[in-house]
């Protein structure tokens, strides 16, 4: 027996369910073609910029562990971070990457050294000295990046990631040094830090789009299509929603709460 | 003259931090000293709180979340306390619990604060401490669906079946009004995801302020009846009759945000200063 | 064999259990009620199990630092151990609600947690003086919106200005729920994704360290 | 004096964690790594003594009382910590993967209701005629910036964002960057009123109490002498290995 009330709901979950684990089927056929991410677009103007100055880039992806609720948004930060790192190499940049989470070491090392593969300059990667293991405790960590941010002034700075109360601390000693921000994150309480303070953000879900589009992992990027098929059924659902109210019919109300 | 001007604005505009750090200290510290009294506005959202909870009849059971950290006590504390008040005044029963660790330690820094004894209610009787319950949204999915199921004893490890409070207590549906106050969008969006949608409880919830625009859509979608701020407490306690440190605030409020605004404007003017000077 | 006892019966769990919660919501059977009543008690135990792994990573880590002798931090090493132990061996004797917990807890802890939040204020203080700017014309709008609830939130001036009330009820009510509801749309459909991903075994990170027999698909 | 020893200690205590950890705000120092430790190793000393709490309980008072399979949770619970263990860390899968089921279908049961269903429905309610020509206009644009942001953040049809179109993700990041504006304006309220709340504890609990008047300048002092640089001061002479 179906739950009076939980219908509409159970039905809207099984065909979320098909969007999404389809997307994924389709993906990994075809990848799906992204729209332009504008945060994305500044990044070979950042580090263009740090070669210029011959100063370092600066990476974090923040707090959270691989294994939490948190991981996607730090599975999206290294994927940046692999795509950071690329054009570093090329323009002869040295990135730098702060690590909080001790687990991501050896994944870090080997997503930074394929990039300086890729573009043909592994010989200038020291994955000892551009990624630095800081602390595992959150202000021990900030006030390292702090420390490093003081000292080496870096010409741009990239947060993408979990970000937590440390955000406000990057955000204002990086902006004081002179370096041009992107920051993105998931976080909702974080984003009106990054929004006022940095240059360029991502915003909530788009660091998963980010990560997607270039990581280019099938399951990522389908279950993004799966997602937006999502948001087209609210999209449609609310504009006749609203035309129906405008005609005096509860038709959809009534359709939801079934 | 120029070069001379466009000097001066980029200092204005790079005045160093310190400086900005004193100036917020004194703004603090001096109405913390000796308090001006300024006036404070009662909002809506106040309004909306007090009366949600004005509206129950005597003897109703409110159940409450102490889910905030000590990180955001000097917030959500005065608001707890003013809340306390009100409901012991209208002698609800009142049982609570919390998502937060450091909860059971808040409740009763809260009810040293508060003074039950002065509205003659009594522990067991007239409010509970069911607890710490670990697992954030799981605890209250499990609370919500049988509470003597999931806790047979209050926070002091004495069991539940001792306290008159307790009688007739089963699950989501013995409230007649959740409340919560938090410093965690887990918590405070998780009630409305355990107990709200489920069980259609009445909500209001309490947190930071800075967590009030996430919580906005379900305010605006009904599943909460009140959506205050900590910083809001000085409103209650004026509703309330209990002046305390929630007013107490207002004054440091107010210097502060005047400084803000001040800083805004300047950093304005800095910044166009010297972009005019050609900087 | 071994790959279908570690990597795939953990999968398997996560999907039944999942799967038992969502049908007691949604369909009436008689039976699943008692089940999950029982099942989310233990996820309340073993998240209870759970509270002690941050104690477990910082002895690691810094019993690490001791015996290495880290410059500058193993001092501070054994005196976060002892911490530990302090709180961990009052508060297990003497139970949470004594007076010697509570005095241990309101002495350190209440105030560290208390004071290390407010401490960033300065940061967001200090970041209004210097990017609170009219640098383009998305600036200029959050400037708009932020100055006005910056104003409205000084009750002194609320207070003389009502004007000020109603232009920050509606900011709050209009263009800040909406934009929220979007954000919160498009949210919910990402942890959505995130559950169907790992009930079908797409999103493997609680598994934690993959063996390279498991990696290799 | 009225006070006794113990609050007295422990008002001394909490004052001082206080002004080290806001030190923070000007520079790393060794008075704030050692506040900060003691936070940190507090904490999970504080983990600890909840996590036992409830194990006893929610679990062990069950199973003293005869339900008997609460004796799987415990054994569930143990097995958590073979994470730890090199050959064994695969055990402790099965008890995460129960804690991660029962969190993702809690989780995605609500989520579909109250953040996609309730929304879309209270979002298609708002009447635009029928109503005051302000409240008209006010439904109107709430429900234009909620479409406006949805569309925002469709990412994989490109075609949707192509030329004139784009205009529409134009419109949301405005709307976004107004409710920014808005939520960074009440973080501050909240900033500000924590510090109060610490400023307030100094002024009325600390300072009145004998001797403190005098301890705070020497506090200070001390914390600036700790900002200085290790190779400028003549006391303690940095180790050679730092």
């Amino acid at each position: 027996m179906l739950v009076a009330g939980r219908i509409f709901a159970l039905g809207m979950l099984i065909a979320l369910w098909i969007f999404i684990v389809g997307g994924m089927e389709l993906a990994k056929k075809k990848l799906p073609q992204f729209r332009k991410i504008a945060g994305l677009d500044a990044l070979p103007e950042m580090v263009g910029r740090a070669a210029e100055m011959n100063r370092p880039v600066h990476f974090t992806t923040g707090l959270g562990e691989l294994t939490g609720t948190v991981a996607p948004q730090l599975v999206a930060g290294l994927a940046v971070l692999g795509h950071v790192s690329e054009l570093a190499a090329k323009y002869g940049v040295k990135i730098v990457y702060s690590v909080y989470q001790a687990q991501v070491m050896p994944l870090a090392t080997e997503i930074m050294r394929e990039a300086y593969i890729r573009a043909g300059k592994a010989d200038a990667f020291n994955a000892e000295d551009q990624i630095r293991y800081l602390s595992g405790e959150q202000f021990a960590y900030a006030a390292a990046v702090q420390g490093f941010a003081e000292r080496e002034r870096p010409a741009a700075n990239i947060m993408i990631g979990p970000f937590y109360a440390e955000s406000q601390l990057f955000a204002e000693t990086f902006f004081r040094v002179g370096a041009i921000q992107l920051a993105g994150t998931a976080r909702g309480y974080q984003i009106p830090f990054f929004a006022v303070v940095c240059d360029y953000l991502l915003i909530a879900e788009e660091i998963y789009a980010a990560g997607a589009y270039l990581s280019k992992d099938a399951l990522q990027c389908g279950s993004i299509q799966g997602q937006d098929l999502g948001k087209i059924v609210a999209w449609i659902l609310m504009f006749v929603g609203v035309l129906a109210t405008a005609a005096g019919t509860p038709i959809i109300i009534n359709l939801l709460k079934a | 003259m120029s070069k001379q001007g466009k000097g001066l604005w980029r200092r204005l505009e790079e005045v160093p931090r310190e400086i900005l750090y004193l100036l917020i200290f004194l703004a603090i510290i001096v109405p913390t000293i000796s308090p001006i009294g300024l006036a404070v506005p009662i909002g809506d959202e106040a309004r909306a709180w007090y009366s949600t909870i004005d509206k129950l009849a005597a003897g109703s059971t409110v159940f409450v979340d102490f889910g905030y950290s000590g990180g955001g006590e000097p917030e959500l504390g005065p608001m707890a306390v003013a809340t306390y008040h009100h409901m012991l005044q209208k002698k609800l029963k009142v049982i609570a619990m919390s998502t937060s660790i450091e909860g059971p330690l808040l409740f009763d820094k809260a009810m040293a604060e508060l003074g039950p004894e002065k509205y003659g209610s009594k522990y067991g009787v007239d409010y509970i401490h069911i607890g710490y319950i670990a697992g954030t949204e799981t605890a209250m999915a499990a609370v919500g669906k049988d509470l003597r199921a999931t806790t047979s004893t209050d926070y002091k490890q004495v069991s539940l079946d001792q306290y008159p409070i307790m009688q007739g207590i089963k699950d989501a549906s013995s409230f007649q009004l959740l409340i919560c106050f938090t410093t965690g969008g887990d918590q405070s969006e998780g009630w409305v995801r355990q107990w709200v949608t489920p069980y259609k409880t009445p909500y209001i919830a309490n947190v930071l302020a800075l967590m009030i625009p996430t919580m906005l859509p379900y305010r605006k979608a009904g599943q909460l009846l009140s959506l205050t701020a900590g910083a809001q407490a000085g409103e209650v306690e004026l509703l309330v009759k209990v002046p305390g440190r929630g007013i107490k605030s207002a004054d440091v409020i107010s210097m502060t945000h005047l400084l803000m605004v001040a800083f805004v404007i300047l950093g304005n003017i800095a910044y166009y200063g010297r972009k005019a000077s050609g900087g | 064999m071994s790959l279908l006892v570690r990597r795939q019966l953990p999968i398997l769990i996560v999907f039944v259990a999942a799967l038992l919660v969502m049908i007691d919501y949604f369909v009436k059977i008689p039976g699943t009620g008692p089940a999950v009543t029982d099942l989310q008690n233990w996820g309340i135990i073993l998240t209870a199990f759970a509270l002690g792994f941050g104690a477990v990573n910082l002895f690691y880590l810094h019993t690490r630092h001791i015996s290495r002798r880290t410059p500058g931090q193993w001092p501070f090493s054994i005196w976060l151990l002892v911490m530990i132990a302090v709180f961990a061996i009052v508060g297990v004797a003497l139970k949470p609600t004594s007076k010697e917990y509570s005095w241990m807890y309101n002495a350190s802890y209440f105030a560290l947690s208390a004071t290390v939040y407010a401490s960033t204020g300065f940061f967001i203080a200090s970041g209004v003086y210097r990017s609170l700017k009219v640098r383009n014309l998305e600036a200029a709008v959050l400037l708009l919106a932020g100055g006005a609830t910056l104003l409205r939130n000084a009750p002194v001036l609320a207070a003389n200005v009502p004007l000020l009330i109603s232009l920050d009820s509606w900011l709050s009510a209009v263009p800040t729920t909406s934009a929220q509801r979007g954000i919160m749309i498009g949210a919910s459909l990402g942890a959505i994704a995130l559950g169907v991903r790992t009930m079908i075994g797409r999103e493997t990170g609680f598994l934690g360290r993959l063996t390279e027999a498991e990696r290799g698909k | 004096m009225a006070a006794d020893l113990a609050s007295v200690i422990q008002i001394w205590l909490a004052a001082l964690f206080t002004i080290w950890v806001v030190s923070i705000t000007f520079k790393d120092n060794v008075f704030f790594k050692f506040a900060e430790h003691t936070f940190v190793g507090a904490a999970a000393g504080h983990n600890i003594v909840y996590g036992v709490d409830n194990v006893l309980r929610y679990g062990w008072t069950p199973l003293t009382k005869g339900a008997l399979l609460y004796v799987v949770a415990f054994i569930l619970g143990i097995i958590l910590y073979t994470r730890y263990h090199k050959k064994y860390f695969w055990l402790s899968r099965f008890p995460l993967a129960v804690m991660v089921g029962l969190g993702i279908g809690l989780s995605m049961r609500a989520t579909v209701t109250a953040e996609f269903i309730a929304q879309i429905q209270s979002t298609a309610g708002l009447k635009i005629l029928g109503v005051d020509a302000w409240t008209g206009f006010s439904n109107l644009l709430f429900i234009i910036i909620v479409l406006a942001v949805v569309y925002f953040f469709i990412f994989t049809f490109p075609s949707a964002h192509k030329g004139n179109l784009g205009i529409i993700s134009k419109f949301a990041r405005y709307a976004m960057m107004a409710s920014f504006g808005y939520s960074f304006a009440n973080a501050l309220l909240s900033r500000f009123n924590m510090i109060f709340g610490r400023v307030d504890f100094l002024y009325s609990s600390w300072l009145p109490l004998p001797g403190a008047m005098i301890a705070l300048p020497i506090v200070l002092i001390l914390l600036a002498y700790a900002m200085v640089p290790a190779q400028k001061r003549p006391w303690p002479k940095p180790s050679k290995s730092s």
